[in-house]
């Protein structure tokens, strides 16, 4: 019984943490000037706020550059196979509630090779926090175009252009009856551990989309918004319960328009005439709405939690069918069960 | 033993071969099952194979739509559903059709007169009715109108007409029951438990079932009144158990042995499912099942909870084991306890989804990139399932190994007594997780190693939660030892090396030469052609022949005695349920020239074909 | 050169065909009662309107009930492997534009298995026409929970009840970037060919679902809402450019509320206050609300085009790709390929 | 031929062996490359190693960052990189520490002294500058300041220092350039070329290579001048080409010489994406590219589009290949043409992706569910993979059959000269498309029936878009000939068997013996390990003795005189990147004493290596 040898988190005292307690003795290898070092570093900084505790907090991801985040982190990790870190999660989740699972994955990681995956994880809703940096390539098999990068992009295997339609991870996520979606970018510290800590804190399946400039093979991707200069009128702050507004002077806004969302200047509609932000409606269509507003990530685009509501975390359901089970008809007796159909003695 | 003759059919008579045949929607599965169990009860001996369609429901009345059941019920141990059908109970034209090449010359066949009319004969392709004339000269054939007797027995019961006809199979039940004498009671308390709350249906069966019943005593079938007589078997308490429904138990006595929670992970795929279906309604012995989105899910999420600490375990066939391939190839480089079960079916692709086959012997052992051994196990007989099942669980646990266990459609759905182990004989599986530091690092550090192994060579298994053991594993390859990642050309040698070794170095027992181990000849098999072969050798060996049986449950690593085996003998032959697998893992390994013998029609082989082929090997006696 | 071979369909007449013409000689295998059957004779009927050509139709298959259509059309057909349809049909309308490629699978084949193939393949919209037959239920494997299936369903592989929530299809579509979707179900030949024949014309992906019984293993499943007695209530016809308006008397009506849509009555807010369909929209927020308007399909639940906006094939603009390099550097010279890197010559 | 001795470095040399090696970011992979063209176009022969980090840009300076490349020149024909190089460029102390174990006692080794300072020292796990004292006393060391010496050839550039220092690789090479007298023009041009439009990159990389190569001439040098003449190679035009490039274009032929389209899908995997980059610039070939969501879905469409009359490809390396499993299985079912290419790369697992191995030999063979044979292909040099992409588009398409091409991370890497096929000599492969009906059914109809076969036993290609052909095929077993599903047993097993012969059947060239065939003893190989065991043959037989050589193209079917050739030695020795893959093959079908010779290091066998373990078995001599 795996129980007796486990400190149970819940009834310690947890030991406070350093960002030092956080770091694993591996040399971190990404390339100078990769986003993935200002994720890891948020991360590793926002553990001991959290009050996580190592031992009980697991890593998984698949293959590409953002899935050797779990070598960097002090914790338990596994580094496992493309595209299938959602389902070895869901696996470990389902088997040890107690732990705090995070996934982290590529856009081709999740998207492309484990889209599958990524969907059915959200769907279940199991408490699992899975981080997607979306650096709209293929970074460690340098550079393809991946299932994010926008139409046209010119790369090693599309050199005139790809002819693909990119997804939307926030709009696919909520398709999938994702319960919590929210976005980040890896220039804003603060705001990547504001989105993390809600992430950790959801019950159920988690997914925040972090935009991360691979400065190798995608240099600049999110620069038109996220850059120092251009951020307050390029990105949209989702507040729960706040008008959604921004601009260097707050002086743009997001209404309601035929259905969807869309820009506005608050000049002219008023504050009274921008859109509430709700992350716990109910409904899925407004946050869905909000992730239609930029066409792409090189216009005025939310970031900040889209959805967050609480419909039933899976493995407690699944458990909860065993705990049913052995209180109805109490702990499996397996003398009982061979004897269960017709014998016959001889 | 010899092959008992049914003409003229006499009153006592060692064993019997019979075989129910009708459309999907006849229930001819569960008439099986009934007489089956009926007879379990009584004492015989039995085997059964059952058989039936790929469509859920087939257009009735078509070939296509035959759905059949075969039991084989003796006075003495008997190892296989049997060679031709003594007694073919066939509903329809269909039935009859489609089932008599098998049923043996002078056999007995029992034919539901009221569907031999036009459209049915129409739908079988018979031009014209074959109970008339003489096309079923070679054998004895009774004429019932079954339909038309259930409808009566049951118009007094409120019954609509339609409704009553669906329970034809009980009186095709009733009749065979008095003909072998049969126990009622089982039957009929079968019925009120299993149609409880259903009034009207349970007395419809139970008419039925008597009407059939009466019928034999009053009409006149006086000659077909056979007994056989409860066999001679080992004393304890018997169940009859298929291959699926064992292999669910074994998992849950694996998981109980060794006190972890079993997660299965798996999709559903024929014939694999039924492992699912019946480990799902268990969780009360903390058994957790997952249905998945797909096969790679489904592996993928048994490795994720056995790296919590769970007994992690993936249920599928063919198709399915192909999908899982390259997570299996994670669980090798990951040293982590896995149990993958392929209930192997006929392929390739789609092939024949309902029929038994054993064609991915190779796939087990050489279908991953890169050099990735583990264990492959294979059940031999359905109760064998439930001890295969623990023991793929302890070489997992033991070895921290991914252990591929091998059944197949066949075992899955036959069935056979089963002597009930005593729960406290079964012996424990030891389990321990890593609790604490096991190296000291340059600075005199207290570390921890995840490949740091143990005299078995595995290394620990380090579940998350547990303090101080943090450490990451992964797919690339590790130093030996750290388990750090490592790039290094000596290591990855060494790394290679090791993890062949381990698995060639795991205990498994030697392999025991039965039949006569004096003679030249020896019959090599391995997973359900176990029974066929010790049939056929048994036989052969009666007849006063040598020959000898050698039958293989691991099949990586093998017995460390069986080169030294096989090389005792001058002809080898390896019958087969593909085109020649395991043969080439003998003749690779052993340098011996063992010869295959194959057979890949979606049927199990029966011990009369191996007789002759063994018979022709020795020199074309009897042939 | 696949070219010279074939008729070019544009060019010549196409010969009128019937029913008959569309039956292929083997005999059909569900169980009687089942739901395809009349999804089959409603496409089969369809098929001589369309003026469609027998020799110029593929269908592609995977795994189950439903994917056993294509050997009853006397088409081309393949019935492939679990969950692969999509990725097949793929190629062969990538390779074959002169085709008509259609793939039908069950809710099993397509959303869980085959679920990654399905997104990708909207996402990029190549020129299939996709009907996913959801009779929420595993059929061919006889009868586990499949990811359309309602939380709490008890099956053989559920016999307590499935812990997860269930997919809406038209919900994960949309969410995929799907420029067709729409929905319609068995028991209305008429509605199935009307989307069918949309689905048909649609250039690019779209996707049908369609409502399926499956007697056998989860009957009268759509049943509160498709029986003849019920469905004028409870089935919400889209008709593009009109007001969204249903009931027996057409009482009933959908109305824009909070960001998503709800029921209304025609009496409390007048048709004005309805909900104008347009399938065409560009933001398919408003075509996601109303997939969101039915928590489940035993409510009023809206069938039709959902959305229908054309945003550019793939294997057009693919084959358009190789038209211009040939176009631009002439038919590729293997002679001079070879000799394109440096040489030398001894 | 001997080994040449380096000491001293004599004027004229036969060959030479020099390997560059640095930190990723410094361009090594370039410099060597320029190198090597110089070479071929100066008319060596030659053949390169080059080798990489996993990581896209290691920690620079660390042991994991180092980057090299290996090129052997010489005049005369050989046949592989080389063992032990003769000069090691070394641009950090990185480079030298991970490198030296490898260099010819008595080598030379050029280092960049400004990188030989605390920082880079400390990095590469120096505890003091090995330039110094008497670590490197057996080799011979050329200190050289590149990086300063570059910086101040830069300088009235106008070019940023920071900037200037980049060009130091192009110091290296003019220095190297100089000391092989190398020809300067082409480096030149193509500095030009490559690097259009940037002018000052262009200056401080001209400037920088003509620096190095005036050092040289002004340094104290003078002795390590050295010329390697060109080599007497067969007359015609020669360029230097890489396995995947060859690859690549021999797919592009293949769709030459067979008119049709070569569609291929493909998922990004190292090593093997670079075919796929390099066909989707060939567009203007007739070559459609699709990057699919995943491997599955890349044979699938590749699958698709064969269906639909096109040249199916995907390309891959070993975990795409475990995904692909089961489509390759429906492949075989549907018996449509489709070639499947992978890269082998170091495994289990991700394993080592940027490392060759070649341990995915029964994979190809048995990595599927059921009974799935295909024919099985492995090239055996860079420019080989141009002749076997042609051999495998032709088995696909002549046979109807998916074909497995194997090749590995050190063939698609490396290079050599490739002599130029004229276009006009490759044979065209027919390609025919069923037309029109083949068949009369029972009531005189004219219909189709797609598997009926030819004399290859290879069903019609008919694709759609034919009018009348209209027919049905999938993975569930068919009636041979009509292609109706069929759950009929004899059915299967006729099936199962011609899927089997239909493939041994192939018609494949017979091996040859080359080296010694009088001997006792011969070296059996496959794919790219044939120029080091060619190389180490040579070498042995030049030593007198009787050593044979047989390497094996076609994987499966076997040629048909293998068995009688194997049986005329009495040793049998396989060298194979695993653990002994294709000596299981022989074993089983040959029943020969063949014995396995493992090297699973990431790394090609050497010559060197197998000339020691070959002169071993021989008896102990020259150890
Ligand atoms: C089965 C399999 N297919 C392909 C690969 C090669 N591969 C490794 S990472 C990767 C994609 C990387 O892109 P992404 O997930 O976006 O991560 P990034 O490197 O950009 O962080 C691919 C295709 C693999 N390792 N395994
Ligand atoms: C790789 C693989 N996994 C599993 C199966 C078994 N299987 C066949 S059909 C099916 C699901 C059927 O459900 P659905 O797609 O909804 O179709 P339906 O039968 O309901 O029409 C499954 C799991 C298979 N054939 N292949
Ligand atoms: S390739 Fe791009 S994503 Fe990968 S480590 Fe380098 S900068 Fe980061
Ligand atoms: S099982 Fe269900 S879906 Fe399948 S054929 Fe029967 S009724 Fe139709
Ligand atoms: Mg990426
Ligand atoms: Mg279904």
């Amino acid at each position: 019984m795996t129980d007796t040898l486990l400190t149970d988190g819940a009834s310690d005292e947890v030991p406070p943490t350093t960002r030092a307690d956080w770091q694993s003795d591996q040399e971190v290898r990404w390339c100078p000037g990769c986003g993935d070092y200002s994720i890891l570093t948020a991360l590793q900084l926002l553990m001991p706020e959290l009050g996580a505790r190592r031992e009980k907090t697991v890593f998984v991801s698949g293959i590409g550059c953002a899935a050797r985040f779990p070598y960097y982190m002090n914790t338990y990790g596994m580094h496992s196979i493309h595209g299938r870190a959602p389902a070895i999660a869901t696996g470990l989740a389902l088997a040890r509630p107690d732990l705090d699972v995070w996934v982290v994955g590529g856009d081709g990681d999740m998207l492309s090779i484990g889209g599958n995956h990524l969907i059915h994880a959200l769907r279940r809703n199991i408490d699992i926090n899975i981080l997607l940096f979306n650096n709209q390539i293929y970074g460690l098999t340098k550079g393809q175009f991946s299932p994010t990068s926008e139409k046209g992009k010119i790369t090693k295997s599309s050199p005139v252009g790809s002819c693909a339609t990119p997804f939307n991870p926030v709009s696919v996520a909520l398709g999938a009856e994702a319960s919590f979606v929210a976005r980040t970018h890896d220039m804003d510290r603060h705001h990547m551990q504001e989105m993390f800590r809600r992430s950790y804190e959801h019950p159920g399946t988690s997914m925040v989309e972090v935009y991360q400039n691979c400065n190798v093979f995608n240099d600049g991707a999110f620069e038109t918004i996220t850059k120092k200069a251009v951020r307050d009128d390029m990105l949209i702050p989702l507040r729960h319960g706040e008008p959604i507004r921004f601009g260097s002077e707050g002086q743009f806004g997001v209404a309601r328009h035929d259905g969807g969302v869309e820009l506005v200047e608050v000049a002219d509609v008023g504050v009274e005439g921008l859109l509430v932000h709700d992350e716990t409606r109910p409904d899925p269509s407004t946050a869905f709405a909000l992730s239609r507003l930029a066409e792409s990530p090189d216009r005025p685009t939310p970031i900040g939690v889209f959805r967050a509501v609480d419909r039933g975390e899976y493995a407690g359901a699944m458990n909860a069918q065993v705990d049913e089970a052995r209180a109805a008809r109490g702990k499996g007796d397996l003398h009982a069960l061979l004897h269960s159909l017709p014998t016959w003695t001889v | 033993m010899t092959e008992t003759s049914l003409e003229p059919l006499v009153t006592e008579v060692d064993r019997v071969i019979i075989r129910f045949a009708g459309d999907s929607g006849d229930g001819m599965q569960l008439t099986g099952d009934r007489f089956t169990t009926a007879s379990a009860l009584f004492g015989n001996d039995l085997a059964t194979l059952p058989e039936y369609p790929a469509e859920i429901r087939a257009p009735a009345g078509t070939l296509a739509g035959v759905s059949s059941f075969q039991v084989h019920i003796s006075d003495h141990d008997i190892l296989t559903p049997g060679d031709a059908p003594h007694v073919l109970v066939a509903m329809n034209p269909a039935a009859l059709k489609s089932q008599l090449d098998s049923v043996l010359d002078g056999g007995t066949i029992i034919a539901n007169a009221d569907t031999f009319e036009e459209r049915n004969l129409a739908k079988a392709g018979y031009a014209h009715n074959p109970l008339e004339g003489d096309d079923l000269a070679a054998y004895r054939v009774v004429q019932v109108p079954m339909t038309s007797l259930t409808k009566e027995a049951c118009k007094d019961l409120g019954v609509k007409p339609r409704d009553a006809e669906r329970s034809k199979n009980f009186f095709a039940l009733g009749l065979l029951s008095w003909m072998y004498s049969r126990p009622l009671e089982p039957t009929i308390e079968w019925i009120e438990a299993k149609f409880a709350g259903r009034d009207l249906v349970i007395a419809a069966n139970k008419a039925a079932f008597s009407a059939g019943h009466a019928y034999g005593e009053t009409a006149e079938l006086a000659d077909h009144r056979v007994i056989v007589q409860p066999a001679e078997l080992p004393s304890g308490t018997y169940t009859n158990i298929s291959g699926n429904t064992a292999l669910a138990w074994g998992l849950v006595a694996a998981g109980h042995l060794s006190g972890l929670r079993v997660f299965l992970g798996s999709y559903p795929i024929t014939p694999a499912s039924d492992i699912l279906h019946e480990l799902s309604k268990r969780k009360e012995f903390d058994i957790a099942t997952f249905q998945a989105e797909d096969e790679i899910a489904a592996v993928g999420s048994a490795l994720g909870a056995a790296y919590g600490g769970h007994l992690g375990v993936t249920t599928t066939s063919g198709p399915g084991v192909a999908l899982k391939a390259e997570t299996i190839g994670l669980a090798v480089s990951l040293e982590l306890p896995l149990v993958i079960v392929n209930v192997q079916r006929g392929g390739p692709s789609t092939g024949l989804p309902t029929k038994t086959e054993a064609a991915d012997l190779l796939m087990a052992l050489y279908g991953r990139h890169g050099e990735s051994p583990l264990p492959v196990l294979a059940a031999r007989t359905p109760a064998d399932c439930f001890d295969q099942a623990i023991e793929a669980s302890r070489i997992a646990i033991e070895h921290r190994t991914p252990v591929m266990l091998l059944t197949d459609g066949y075992l899955a759905n036959s069935s056979e007594p089963w002597l009930l182990p005593d729960v406290d004989d079964l012996e424990p599986i030891p389990v321990e997780f890593a609790s604490g530091f096991n190296q000291v690092d340059e600075d005199g550090n207290e570390v921890f190693w995840p490949y740091l192994r143990d005299e078995k060579l595995a290394r620990p298994w380090a579940i998350p939660g547990t303090p101080d053991l943090m450490h990451r594993i992964g797919g690339l390859e590790k130093e030996d030892g750290s388990g750090s990642v490592s790039y290094d050309s000596d290591n990855h040698a060494h790394m290679v090396g090791i993890r062949a070794e381990r698995i060639a170095r795991i205990p498994v027992p030697d392999v025991e030469v039965t039949g006569d181990p004096d003679g030249d000849l020896v019959v090599v098999g391995w997973g359900s052609t176990w029974g066929a072969i010790a049939g056929a050798v048994r036989r052969v060996c009666g007849m006063g022949h040598s020959v000898a049986h050698v039958h293989l449950t691991h099949l990586n690593p093998l017995p460390a005695n069986m080169g030294e085996v096989l090389r005792g003998f001058e002809k080898v032959l390896v019958p087969e349920m593909n085109l020649g697998q395991l043969v080439r893992l003998l003749r690779d390994e052993y340098l011996v020239d063992a010869r295959p013998v194959s057979k890949v029609s979606g049927q199990p082989f029966t011990a009369g074909e191996l007789q002759q082929i063994i018979l022709g090997e020795l020199g074309g006696e009897d042939r």
